[in-house]
């Protein structure tokens, strides 16, 4: 019925030295699909993306690119498989003998280019990344986000089918961080390219993914759309993960937070909202029916692919009167959730 | 005698056929109550640096103009004590039945050490091919050559690859020991050699000139002048060396 | 004399520089890819042929067991059949290669096998060959290395030239030994020894700068 | 008046190659600071916090640490100085034939620790950066976030005074961040230590930072307090690089924005908020006053150490009868600064 | 024969190991530091003192330029000074090693330049000394490379000790010579060849383990 998967993956499994780095990983990609991959430190995500060129051979288990399966391939024919692909190191790994033009000209010999292609290419890619003047400077006399912007147009350079990242923009300034989101999101649209990111920056996982894929020591921990993960995180990892996305109520009002109501104070409340009831009028019409002033004290919507997902931090003056459990409920109807947390002074 | 039965004397000889012919030479010293620690050497310059810095008693492996030489350049105080053997040294080769028949620019090789070279000079003098300065004296090398008629290439080898080179050149001037060594037809291949009587180039053991009176020097050279050494070097070098006492 | 002496000196220079940069250049020409062979051929090497490293190392440690001086000898007939004669300095340089190419296989090796591993992933991960990789990553990334590996070779090789002096090849060391070593006229040996320090300072000396020049890093 | 600054910075100029990577930079911190260096990728940040420590030699210029003109010093001389400063390198830097535990302990071997309590203090830290079971390990056996994480152990290990980090939590996942984030915040509170912090991660900025600086093409652009340059950056680089920190409309609703009103349509606004005016009822005022609904699309409240600073993405339904001018106005006077975007169909 | 035979392989055996490993080890102990030297000093070095680099560098190559022969009579008295003697495989051991700490030092210092700056920026910023930075850095980071170095170094030592023969020490290679060479008896030569080239397969195989196991990459 549907096209066969481009990248498919089925219960393999790594061992470090001691450490069961990768231990029983499926999923599967579909051509065009942007996949982000995000776990704590040392979760076995470069581990896996290496895994899936080939670079590390697994214990067990199968991966299927493009409808070869590379778990049995020699080295010689992995070549042709991994001519397909295009990968970004954590590491950068850029030839320490080699120029920037020669860095991104490296994958364009070996796939045969002609001369004058593959310099217009060059060009071209180092211009994209923002790197026009630095062409002829070796690796040592750039800065590490000019190393890592070379190392990721040389793995456009031969327009691969799969994009491999392993932290594709973690040296980059934001603004720097931006136009090459904007690249990789045009390359996915124009020629699409599908692409595995690895990544800590959940603005990038926000921006370009689809699917995400959180992995916990070495297994999957929880899998779905982005949408889906970003709303409504369910596993602890996700959540902990998570925690700096969404708002997090600010030190110094969590420390004015009394559980008890006091003169001049009005309940706090967290309003969790995702998806169909973020945008709205739910402030307006919560003065509305219980006559309070809500104050935005903090927290705000992201918007998730189209998707709005946030938090409220909203304390509601002048509630004297109104009654906190009608007004819980009311809440809970139209949000993901909602908890009253304490009693402040709300600050207007 | 119990004094000398007491005694070790440590020798310096070259490495090769000498060391078997010593080994006689020191069971015959044995009945004279000698010990005899031989110490073998490569190289033709340290015997006589050994001996004069009082790191042997004796060393048998030179003859006249070599020790010559030697005490020329070094002052050293050494003499010869008693002669041991001799070894012609000849001219071979294998394209070539006599020295009428090399040919102009003919190659030939000689030993590159200065004794040795220096006796195959005269050797090819005393056979017309080249004339040397007379200021070279008992010495010569290739750049003392006044005269060379026929235009011959002198090639100067090391002593131990002359022989086995003789298929690369015209005719070698090689140490009878090596000739046999390198497979060379000795009477077949010779086309010159050198006079045996009086020759100078007679081996001898040598001792230091304060040490040349002593006693164990007498039964040292006693211990080498016998017939079953004699009849070791015939055995040993296949009748090309001669015992010279 | 001493027109004798110079002119015996300079001749001596172009015997020794003959043998020592003939006798290099094959080195490095063969000596390199072996090196690049026992590194490749490796059990952690880019391609794995533990049988053929096996044979490889085998061969280069016998060959560079053997003494130079017997090497010299074992050598004739190959030496005859290729230069068509077994003396002088041309022929010198035929056994002074086949010692040295193990030698320089074992430097070049040293220098070879310090490339970082995650260069290699990189080439290997855009699809390259065995052959990219050798000719992008190790060779390249290793140059330094390689050529302070081979100035130490060239220097060696002027050492074991000297030996090269028994099979008629001439030059500076064979000067040096039989003059000042053989015939004890030390003043030619001084002279001769002078002229070897500034040779060998003058090679360190643009191994040194090349390699500098050609390390980005 | 007040206590000498911990660090001088003045008129530093160092050229790298051709290029001109630091031009006349000044600046001042005092002990106890927390400084914040953000500029584009190339910028210089690098090459300034590499001449902080002495590590780049300047060319022209001086710079004072706790008193001392470090510029003139010879190597030897500057080994003191430098033992009171911790450095965390962008590329991390660990020495490879050394364990984590072992790199961590060497700066205290420098110090001259005894070995009972350099052994204690290097189990002290691994167990804060969370690499307790990774001591014995290899640089090469631990992933990158790791690595980093030896790499702050290693620069915290012998109590500096003064604190250089370069990019030191871009490896790591948000979860650890916080948790670095808040081991530099006690140190720094605790013990005093003044730190400089070069990151790309504005959140690193807003949490822990109390100045900033911002860097271009090797000059300061812009500098003073956070609250100052994020609340209201005025250089253009500042701009670029805050846009992903403060809200930016979705794209799919800016595309749905037309500049004249239609049927069913709401007028939208961007309401630029930061201090005082923030946290507050403005949304609630705005419907008492004007009547209408206001729709919140996106956008929402930051806190930059205590002060609120963000942008709200406001559409007002059932406006259709009041003045846009009057509500503009009445936005203008309660925000930092309002804009009519145009106009949508509020989901809402 | 055979029994004689074996015992006078076994003495050379020996008489090989211990010049080859003496000399070995003297070279390391002191060409380690001279190489160190050498890099330290350098220009770009982490103390830079170009006129004490310049001597270092001319001591080295003028030690190096002098053939192995001549430099064993040069060093006849200094023989004697420190040995008692001139002759025999104790006396031999020191020339060995002067011909052989300048080489090991070019070995070593082309390892040691080619740690990584960083990781020597990253000490120097921790305030460590000079004697810190070689103690914890330029050594043990260039630790498999300095040893893959030691163990060309030997090989070239068992190679080297072979014309020590020329002052009774000895040896194998001695051995090789003295049969294979002076006396053409080709049987000893061979059995005499293949300990040697056991013994250097083993030297290669202990170095290649032992660097493998110090590498950290
Ligand atoms: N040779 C090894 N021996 C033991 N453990 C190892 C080895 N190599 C890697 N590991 C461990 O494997 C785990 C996975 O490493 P990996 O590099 O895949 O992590 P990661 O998810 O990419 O982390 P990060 O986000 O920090 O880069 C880590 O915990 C690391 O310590
Ligand atoms: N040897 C050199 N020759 C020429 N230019 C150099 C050299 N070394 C560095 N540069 C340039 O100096 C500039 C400053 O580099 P620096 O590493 O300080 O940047 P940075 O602000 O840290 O950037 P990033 O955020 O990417 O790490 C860069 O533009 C770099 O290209
Ligand atoms: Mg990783
Ligand atoms: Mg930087």
């Amino acid at each position: 019925m549907s096209a066969p998967p481009l990248l498919d993956v089925r219960g393999i499994a790594r061992r470090l030295g001691s450490h069961q780095a990768l231990d029983d990983i499926s999923f599967s990609l579909a051509s065009g699909d942007i996949l982000g991959i995000i776990g704590r430190s040392g979760a076995g995500k470069s581990t896996l993306i290496r895994c899936l060129s080939g670079l590390e051979r697994v214990d067990g288990g199968s991966i299927t690119v493009e409808g070869t399966e590379i778990t049995a391939l020699s080295e010689t024919a992995l070549q042709t498989v991994r001519q397909r692909i295009g990968m970004i190191f954590q590491h950068f790994n850029l030839l320490s003998a080699k120029t920037a033009a020669e860095n991104v000209m490296l994958p364009l010999l070996i796939a045969g280019w002609p001369k004058r292609r593959r310099e217009e290419r060059v060009a071209e890619l180092l211009d994209l990344v923002g790197l026009g003047g630095q062409a002829k400077r070796y690796p040592h006399q750039l800065s590490g986000g000019q190393k890592q912007r070379v190392g990721i147009a040389r793995a456009l350079a031969a327009s691969p089918a799969l994009l491999l990242c392993d932290e594709a923009t973690s040296a980059l300034d934001p603004e720097t961080t931006t136009s090459i989101l904007a690249l990789l999101d045009d390359i996915n649209r124009r020629l699409g390219v599908t692409m595995v990111l690895i990544t800590h920056e959940m603005s990038v996982i926000r921006s370009l993914a689809r699917k995400v894929i959180v992995l916990d020591h070495g297994r999957i921990a929880e899998q779905g759309s982005v949408a889906e993960i970003f709303g409504a995180p369910r596993s602890d990892v996700t959540h902990s993960l998570l925690r700096g996305f969404r708002p997090e109520l600010p030190d110094h009002l969590a420390a004015a937070l009394r559980p008890e109501p006091f003169p001049g104070s009005a309940p706090l409340f967290r309003i969790d909202l995702a998806g169909e009831n973020a945008r709205g009028t739910l402030l307006f019409d919560l003065a509305q029916s219980f006559r309070v002033r809500p104050v935005l004290l903090h927290g705000g919507l992201q918007d998730v692919r189209g998707v709005a997902v946030g938090s409220l931090f909203v304390a509601l003056a002048d509630a004297g009167a109104a009654p906190v459990d009608a007004i819980l409920s009311f809440l809970l109807g139209r949000s993901q959730a909602t908890e009253l947390l304490g009693h402040v002074v709300p600050s207007a | 005698q119990a004094q000398a039965a007491s005694q070790t004397l440590r020798v310096g000889i070259m490495s090769g056929e000498d060391e078997d012919v010593w080994r006689v030479v020191s069971a015959n010293a044995a009945q004279h109550g000698l010990t005899i620690k031989i110490t073998t050497f490569e190289d033709y310059t340290q015997p006589n640096e050994a001996l004069s810095e009082h790191d042997l008693d004796a060393n048998s492996f030179q003859h006249k103009p070599y020790l010559d030489a030697q005490i020329q350049a070094r002052g050293y105080k050494i003499v010869p004590v008693g002669y041991t053997y001799v070894q012609p040294i000849g001219l071979y080769s294998r394209k070539y039945k006599s020295i009428a028949d090399l040919p102009k620019g003919a190659v030939i090789g000689v030993p590159n050490d200065p004794s040795n070279e220096g006796r195959a000079l005269l050797l090819l003098q005393a056979q017309g091919l080249i004339t040397l300065n007379k200021a070279a004296g008992s010495l010569p090398t290739a750049l003392d050559i006044a005269g060379n008629p026929k235009n011959i290439q002198i090639k100067e080898l090391d002593a131990g690859i002359v022989g086995r080179s003789i298929g690369d050149l015209d005719a070698a001037v090689v140490n009878t020991d090596w000739a046999i060594k390198s497979g060379i037809k000795i009477p077949q291949e010779r086309i010159a050699q050198e006079a045996v009587a009086g020759n100078p180039y007679r081996n001898f053991i040598a001792v230091n000139t304060e040490d040349a009176d002593k006693p164990w020097v007498k039964q040292l050279v006693a211990s080498y002048q016998q017939p079953n050494v004699a009849a070791e070097i015939l055995k040993v070098y296949h009748g090309a060396t001669l015992p010279a006492w | 004399m001493l027109s004798l002496l110079l002119d015996l000196l300079w001749q001596s220079l172009l015997q020794t520089l003959e043998m020592t940069f003939a006798a290099g250049a094959v080195s490095l020409l063969l000596g390199l890819p072996l090196a690049v062979l026992l590194v490749t051929t490796d059990r952690q090497g880019i391609r794995p042929i533990p049988p053929l490293n096996l044979v490889a190392s085998w061969i280069v440690n016998a060959v560079r067991s053997v003494p130079f001086i017997i090497l010299l000898i074992i050598l004739i007939p190959v030496t005859r059949l290729i230069a068509g004669t077994s003396l002088g300095t041309e022929a010198a340089i035929i056994p002074l290669s086949i010692a040295c190419i193990p030698y320089y296989a074992r430097i070049a090796e040293v220098s070879l096998r310090e490339v970082d591993r995650g260069l290699i992933d990189a080439v290997r991960a855009m699809g390259g060959s065995r052959w990219t990789i050798i000719r992008h990553v190790l060779v390249p990334e290793a140059l330094p290395g390689l050529l302070s590996g081979f100035t130490v070779t060239l220097v060696t090789l002027i050492g074991a030239s000297a030996m090269a002096g028994a099979i008629g090849a001439g030059g500076l060391g064979d000067l040096a030994i039989r003059y000042g070593y053989q015939r004890f006229e030390t003043n030619v040996m001084i002279a001769v020894v002078i002229v070897l320090i500034a040779l060998v300072c003058l090679i360190q000396w643009l191994g040194d700068r090349l390699a500098a020049r050609l390390g980005h890093r």
